[in-house]
């Protein structure tokens, strides 16, 4: 890529609002290497953003799209700067939840309130406000209960490109077994 | 990047599930080996105290110690039964192995939130101020279904206040209402609401203010989805979409 | 100033979409000399954005407030990429009167004017010309009024399958009237 189509592609994803698909400004560039492109942009990011100590910006890649965002170690000076709150974290309850959610999709209030152990209509109701999960359709069963899957939104929240992302759970048990016990409480 | 170690962010068990798996790392016994039968008794204390028992939750965490209990009288049989998969004790042992993998995915999602939180995207601040624009794209079939839910619910006191404001004076009130608009500019309605004595008299008042948007005297003003709502003196500007 | 400061401040600017004063910036950086902050400044946007072709970006100051904004000349540029959709807004109103026609439908304009508390023939007509609903026969009473209906471009819009993926009221119901539990242990 050249200097000017990269002046364009920052400028680009400056003014987009959401992630943009690589497909969308290759297309526009009329590139069709993509195996290039991605080099290319690699290149970008490492030459022009993350080996500069001026810059306080990275290339990010969540949901399948691109994005620029900011330095994570600038985090703290950003969050005094603006001094309002940043959106608040999930709960615990939600977090739970919405790991149901991640890996039984579709499933239902009931499935989930069955596995937690807990009714779990609030968080539910936070994750769908939150748009990190959505209705994807009924449940043949009576009643028609909704079903619950994960959003787009989902994806880019946790910064993954799609879901295959997400480790297996054989993969979690290796994860977290070396790993101590947290103490839950103090 | 360091990544702080999991933190819960409540200071009660999430629930019944939560509390057994704490207990059985705390006596460091395998979930795969454990007799529910050893815990009983520990979990109880911890529902004597109330140690750590989510108040709200508390009905689950009492269906679960029924649980507990049933199979600790089984247990004490002259002939303790085997655990096969339907005894009520199998049962609850699969549920919190289900169970302590949601927890593991939890974490896992925990510090992944923790790391995306640290990159700020460029919209994030002007979200927190273009909270009144309704963008199409912007909105989900929840939200929608959300608005129509709050109409439902307005509507429903509508229906009840017609039946049960007759003895009171919205001539009165109206002049009451007029008057306070006229001296501030504009009215908070929860403001407003809370001043007053009696439900009779919110009802009243709510119904007369109802009256006087129909008739064009007041706009309703509701600045976020559920936010509160201000009543302006209407303008000879017709408003529309 | 350093690198760290040039760099905090391409975050600040980059997060923040209003101009922002330079003086705040100065008081966060702990900077005294305004003049030597515009010097500053000054070289900054030379050596980092002007002077290098491979950066979409500049360094406006406008009505008293700093703000980075795309070069002019990949004006052209930016407006073929994103003209292929413009995004409608939908008010409030619009929104209540589409949430009643798809709950209701079909439904007349009194009907929605009587649940909404306002004469509702604005919003009606705005979402007739954004094609979310249509006329989709008469009602058999005096006057013949028209019945409305929600379209194909409803459910895309909402990113649907089709109408049963709305929430049902009962599930809402559900979901907002969360009782407390009763306690049992007090």
């Amino acid at each position: 890529m050249n200097s000017e189509q990269i002046a364009l592609i920052e400028a680009i994803l400056f003014v987009s609002k959401d992630p943009l698909e690589p497909k969308r400004i290759m297309d526009f560039l009329q590139i069709t290497d993509a195996k290039q492109f991605e080099k290319d942009l690699q290149a970008m990011e490492n030459e022009h953003l993350l080996n500069r100590p001026e810059r306080g910006l990275l290339l990010k890649k969540s949901g399948g799209g691109l994005q620029l965002v900011t330095k994570p170690e600038l985090h703290d000076d950003l969050k005094a700067f603006f001094t309002i709150k940043q959106v608040t974290k999930l709960t615990l309850a939600s977090l739970e939840t919405l790991s149901i959610v991640a890996y039984r999709q579709p499933t239902t209030l009931a499935e989930i309130s069955d596995m937690r152990g807990v009714n779990s209509t609030g968080p539910v109701k936070n994750l769908l406000q939150k748009k990190l999960i959505r209705i994807s359709g009924r449940k043949k069963v009576p009643g028609l209960p909704a079903l619950y899957a994960t959003t787009p939104e989902f994806l880019i929240y946790f910064g993954l490109n799609d879901m295959s992302e997400l480790p297996s759970l054989e993969e979690l048990t290796e994860l977290f077994e070396e790993k101590e016990q947290p103490s839950l409480f103090k | 990047m360091e990544i702080p170690a999991y933190q819960i962010q409540t200071d009660f068990f999430e629930g019944p599930l939560d509390l057994l798996l704490h207990l059985i790392r705390k006596n460091k016994l395998n979930i795969n080996e454990i007799r529910l039968a050893e815990i009983t008794s520990e979990y109880l204390s911890y529902l004597d105290n109330k140690n750590g028992i989510n108040p709200s939750r508390e009905s689950d965490f009492l269906t679960t110690a029924a649980t507990l209990i049933y199979i600790k009288s089984r247990s004490l049989l002259p002939k303790p039964e085997s655990l096969n998969e339907e005894s009520p004790e199998k049962q609850l042992l699969n549920t919190l192995i289900e169970y302590e993998k949601v927890q593991k995915i939890s974490k896992m999602l925990q510090e992944m939130e923790y790391t995306e939180r640290l990159l700020w995207r460029r919209l994030e601040l002007n979200e927190n101020f273009a909270n009144r624009e309704f963008t199409l794209k912007e909105v989900s079939a929840f939200q929608l279904a959300e608005i129509f839910f709050a109409i439902v619910k307005k509507k429903e006191n509508e229906q009840f206040l017609y039946v049960s404001s007759k003895n009171y004076s919205i001539a009165s009130k109206q002049a009451e209402i007029s008057s306070l608009i006229n001296k501030k500019g504009f009215l908070d309605f929860s403001a407003y609401v809370s001043t007053l004595d009696s439900i009779e008299e919110i009802l009243v008042s709510f119904f007369t203010l109802l009256e006087m948007v129909k008739r064009h005297l007041l706009i309703a003003l509701q600045e976020t989805l559920f936010g509160t709502i201000s009543l302006y003196p209407n303008k000879p500007v017709a408003t529309s979409n």
